[in-house]
């Protein structure tokens, strides 16, 4: 991995989500956000593990797989802001991406509704021959739906190139992994199920990427599925722009700790201590803010996507 | 008993009241589902029920809707008296084989040895880009299926009395509330009542034209219904409230008055709950209508996202009216109609127009 | 084409070779389902593929709907173009989410993007108490939804054609079979030819009555039109063979010369397609009415199982013919047309009396 | 456990089976049957561990489960005959049967159906304080659904008094479990996902009750939900009254090998070697033979149905 690369990588999807969190109350972004930051690790880890050609899939958080994954920042932007010239030309917005060219195959909000996708995917590259690997992010909470199951068996029996990869960050909305879950590791499930399995430090991007490349190097041998468990921490809303510790759902004191090992300042506190360090970090902030800027322009500016379209998107 | 207090409470509120009601008065009752003991309480419907009833009357879930609904199954036939939320309707698609194949046949499998008293309230989302797969409104799926009773109040009143009567109900309900009822006020008693299940009702009286509508489409119609009143035109609106049984006596009563039936439904309109009205209406009615009857309901592709396609997504009042004056053969000055029917507020948050009670 | 090699084989005979046709043609074809590649094949339907077309192309299955559909939906997304086989369509329930949400949206969320080329086959059960889980006919549920095409083929030829062309076809095709036509034989040619996917056929002429039947019912309307024509009434039977889209055109076509409608469906009735047709119908054609439209189709309970309770369940050819004329307000000698009607084979066997071809 | 008990309890079974699938062809059995010849152990081992007032929910395949519980044999036959006085009223033949007043509580022939059910009647127990086990048997195809790992879940957070049996006779259908499932076992996924696990020889009575006595204790002292997976192995065709294994889907030798551990063979000759063993054998031979010609004949003899009754089961 590039570490220099993976940083700028971070620190650009934290960027772009704190600049969605600071223009959503101009009420101009009208969907549902929710926002990766705190976990933007797990995004950047795999997709550096990953090649252009190989596919990912995710769901309702979704803006750090489609950045990490190379999806175009403009192109995300303007969909959220619900224009012609975004990735889904305003059909989708934040809850619905897909950015093709970059192998950022989708995102949608049922939850777990991707990862049988994700599975058959794989199971395409396999009976097409292609030497494609697809990866699908998903929450501890969507471990819990059946369907995730049934793609596991499925994916395990067929020895699929698929990597299953479960942020674990302890909550689905307001409700604590402990009041969904009993008190056991969500990979050994998977490793019951015929995974390979493998966990990772979900805040240290090198932590997941050293993960990532060993079990992508078994899904390119044809290991069948790994399954990475990440821990990590959502530190905004579920749903929305805003911090809502105030609301009393987390214990005192969690978010702070988990805002004590940042993934993004981990990563630059490792490059800090590197000669030109600073430099760097400085002048990734400028490129990234410097395009941040030219891309909320790019959507603001975007055309007003025509409603006569619709019923032309609806069947081949 | 509808003016008996002259409280004016949310929808929200009066569906909160109504649950904290029945978990009071049967302790068989419990309610269940992701998000319910959260600090936003499913919309307000739900909040503080946890901290009132403890943690063994009122549970969050995990993700599992087919399993939660079997469950939920397997409890209500063992003695209690369940309660399913789902925030969203459309979460309801991946519990669809637990619904259909047990929750509605289970006491008909068994020749009537074994009662299913399940709740399951479901949301119908707008707004604000919920975009396709989570502002679906589905009630035909259910409509469709004997065993079930469906229900899809409008008033605050309505929705706290045919919730109590849901609860207290032997059979599987389903209970449809719309996210764009939840804030608008109304008259609610505060002791606990019931409002049957299969009965529509009939919110203004016409002589014109018969509107049936569903849920929110009650809103668009009471103001459609207003605005043409200013031209002479008397159109009887009619809350379906009830979608199995529709209650075709009402609604053919009144089209044997008015000659004419308009039907509104919040969903698609191919294969939807209006046409069922419609097709009831034409087969046992038919000598009443004096001229074709009519769907206003969703275009047949998904809701998107951007709210520059939501804008002309949704059929609103000035749509009823102007399609109903049209259909009517009645002149009215197109204009004027418009801004008398100006809508406020942005295509994605609810018509402020209508503020309650109903 | 119809007539071109005067071939007589059984609609399960003719499925399988639309498959084995498709697996040949198009090498991205697989086929996939629990039981596919078992000795009995699916009725048949899919007996001796993987031994012609090998263990990459044609598969097993877990027993795991949901995840299936979205495996396959992956595939089909991912230059595949999977043939989903579901040996009942209650199954499929256990699959909505995946059906509704990504195969029928996958296209419009992604503005056209990406296709979704996916069949699933289901197929309508009866006969020999498969009783209310496993004899459901939901056409009305797949009929709702955006996105879908969804067909129910009633002769053999077209089951050939039609699924051909669903395979070829880019988008989401919901394939119906019913298992009594299966047995049947038709006149259907070997080379692959395509039916359209959206168009009704008329089966019969007649100018007294338009009767649109679906699938199974197609076989009872005929004979049911045949007796009613030794008294001189004559019934036009239509084909509808798709549900979504409803071939509207050719049924207002109809319509418009006979002046009644009567639509005989294989589902319950409440909430069902025939009510659609009736009401896109009543809205779009109403001065064609002469009298009020009617529905045929099952009571609103589920299917029993005991063939004593069976018996009176299905409306048959008997039922049709009866109330066809007493709606049209013609004598008939009943005992006489019942003489005629009088099937031979017990209620949960398929009807005798119609061998094909059509 | 009663060993002589057990053993009536599944020759009971076994001789019912044997007697349906001889009449079958008579076609005045007019519904689907799935016969659990071969398999007998697992029901009676397992009801036996149970208390009248436990629960027991079954699947398609459930003549075993329901005499096993103490289900009327008359009952069951009337509605396989669908006669009035079935245990459905003819509602439900075969494949839909209930005994509440034997505790149980339902069987329905879509797969996993009664998985969630069994769960959910295990909550309603500890809720309402009852002292009281749900017992569900599935198969090993049932196992691939997802609402069956949904169910534990959700018994193993909740701590349930809930027994899963799974039936492992390694084929669902026509498919062998290989062709559905990786290559791991299925105890070992029920004991990741929080259950306590145990196997049993599905052919050995008294194994399947041992570990069926001590699953169910440790229910009954709240230690949450336990999984048994019973090997054994269906003699018939999956659906019907006939062998079947002319069509070759399973290895040759393969029936012959399970049929030479018979479990109701078995225990006959643990009896045998008893003193007074063979007459009681042929004493519960004898029994058993007056019971279902009974049976029999009060099912031929059952008033029919009447249709008009059907809408008054719907709605309550
Ligand atoms: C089938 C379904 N049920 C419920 C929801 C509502 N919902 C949206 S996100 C979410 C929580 C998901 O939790 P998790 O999988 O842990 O992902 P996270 O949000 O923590 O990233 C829920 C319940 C949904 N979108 N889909
Ligand atoms: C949801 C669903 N899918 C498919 C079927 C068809 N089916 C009936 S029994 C069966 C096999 C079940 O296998 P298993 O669980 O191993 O039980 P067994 O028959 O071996 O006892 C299948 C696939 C069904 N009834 N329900
Ligand atoms: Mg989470
Ligand atoms: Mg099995």
């Amino acid at each position: 991995m590039n570490f220099e690369k993976a940083f700028g990588s971070m620190l650009r999807v934290r960027r772009v989500e704190e600049a969605i969190a600071d223009r959503y109350a101009e009420q101009q972004m009208r969907c549902p956000v929710h926002l990766s930051i705190g976990q933007e690790a797990v995004a950047v880890g795999v997709c550096a593990a990953l090649r252009k050609e190989d596919g990912v899939f995710s769901n309702h958080r979704a803006h750090a797989h489609y950045l990490a994954k190379g999806g175009d920042l403009k192109a995300m932007l303007a969909e959220i802001y619900g224009r012609e010239n975004g990735c889904c030309r305003g059909v989708g917005g934040s809850m619905h991406m897909v950015d093709l060219a970059a192998g950022f195959l989708g995102a949608v909000p049922i939850v777990g509704a991707t990862v049988p996708l994700a599975v058959g995917a794989a199971w395409a590259a396999k009976l097409r021959g292609e030497n494609r690997v697809i990866a699908v992010f998903f929450g501890d909470g969507t471990f819990e739906e059946g369907v995730v199951h049934e793609s596991i068996n499925f994916a395990a029996l067929h020895r699929l190139p698929i990597l299953f990869v479960c942020e674990n960050n302890l909550y689905a909305c307001y409700s604590r992994i402990d009041d969904r879950q009993p008190d056991r590791p969500i990979h050994g499930v998977a490793a019951a199920q015929g995974c390979r399995t493998f966990t990772a430090d979900g805040n240290d991007v090198q932590a997941v990427f050293d993960v990532s490349r060993e079990a992508v190097a078994g899904l390119r041998s044809g290991q069948g599925p790994a399954f990475i468990e990440c821990a990590t921490y959502r530190w905004r809303e579920h749903c929305g722009p805003n911090l809502d510790d105030n609301l009393g759902y987390r214990p005192q004191g969690e978010l702070a700790r988990w805002e004590s090992v940042c993934p993004v300042e981990r990563a630059a506190a490792f490059l800090r201590a590197m000669p030109d360090g600073a430099a760097l970090i400085e002048s990734a902030e400028k490129q990234i803010a410097a395009e941040i800027a030219d891309a909320f322009a790019f959507a603001l500016e975007g055309p007003l996507p025509n409603s006569a379209d619709l019923p032309g998107y609806l069947y081949a | 008993m509808r003016d008996d207090k002259k409280r004016h409470i949310t929808q929200a509120d009066a569906i909160r009241e109504a649950l904290a009601q029945a978990l009071q008065e049967d302790e068989r009752v419990i309610v269940v589902g992701e998000g319910v003991p959260d600090p936003k309480g499913v919309f307000g419907t739900t909040a503080g029920l946890q901290q009132q009833f403890g943690p063994s009357r009122v549970f969050d879930s995990p993700l599992s809707e087919n399993g939660m609904t079997g469950i939920c199954i397997g409890a209500a036939i063992s003695g209690m008296r369940p309660v399913m939320v789902h925030q969203r309707i459309d979460f309801a698609l991946l519990a669809m084989d637990q619904i259909v194949n047990n929750a509605a046949k289970w006491r008909y499998m068994f020749a009537g040895q074994v009662n299913v008293p399940l709740v399951i309230m479901v949301i119908v989302g707008r707004g604000w880009g919920p975009g396709p797969q989570h502002a679906q409104s589905l009630q035909a799926f259910f409509g469709h299926i004997p065993g079930l009773k469906v229900v899809m109040p409008t008033s605050g009143y309505d929705a706290k009395g045919m919730l109590l009567a849901a609860i207290r109900d032997d059979n599987p309900v389903i209970f449809i509330q719309h996210r764009w009822l939840h804030g608008i006020e109304d008259l609610v008693p505060e002791p606990p009542y019931t409002v049957p299940l299969d009965r529509a009702a009939i919110c203004r009286s016409g002589k014109d034209a018969t509107l049936v509508a569903f849920s929110y489409m009650v809103v668009e119609a009471l103001l459609a219904a207003e605005a043409l009143s200013q031209y002479g035109i008397d159109i009887e609106v009619i809350d379906a409230r009830s979608v199995r049984p529709l209650d075709m006596p009402t609604i053919i009563e009144s089209v044997r008055r008015t000659g004419t039936l308009v039907v509104a439904d919040t969903a698609w309109k191919t294969g939807g709950i209006a046409g069922e009205v419609i097709a009831a209406v034409a087969e046992t009615a038919f000598d009443a209508l004096r001229r074709p009857p009519v769907r206003i309901a969703l275009p047949d592709y998904p809701v998107p996202t951007s709210p520059y396609l939501v804008k002309d997504y949704y059929p609103d009042a000035l749509y009823l009216a102007r399609h109903i004056a049209a259909h009517l053969g009645r002149e009215v000055p197109d204009a004027e109609l418009a801004e008398r029917l100006f809508r406020s507020t942005p295509c994605d948050v609810p018509q402020k127009d209508f503020r309650g009670p109903f």
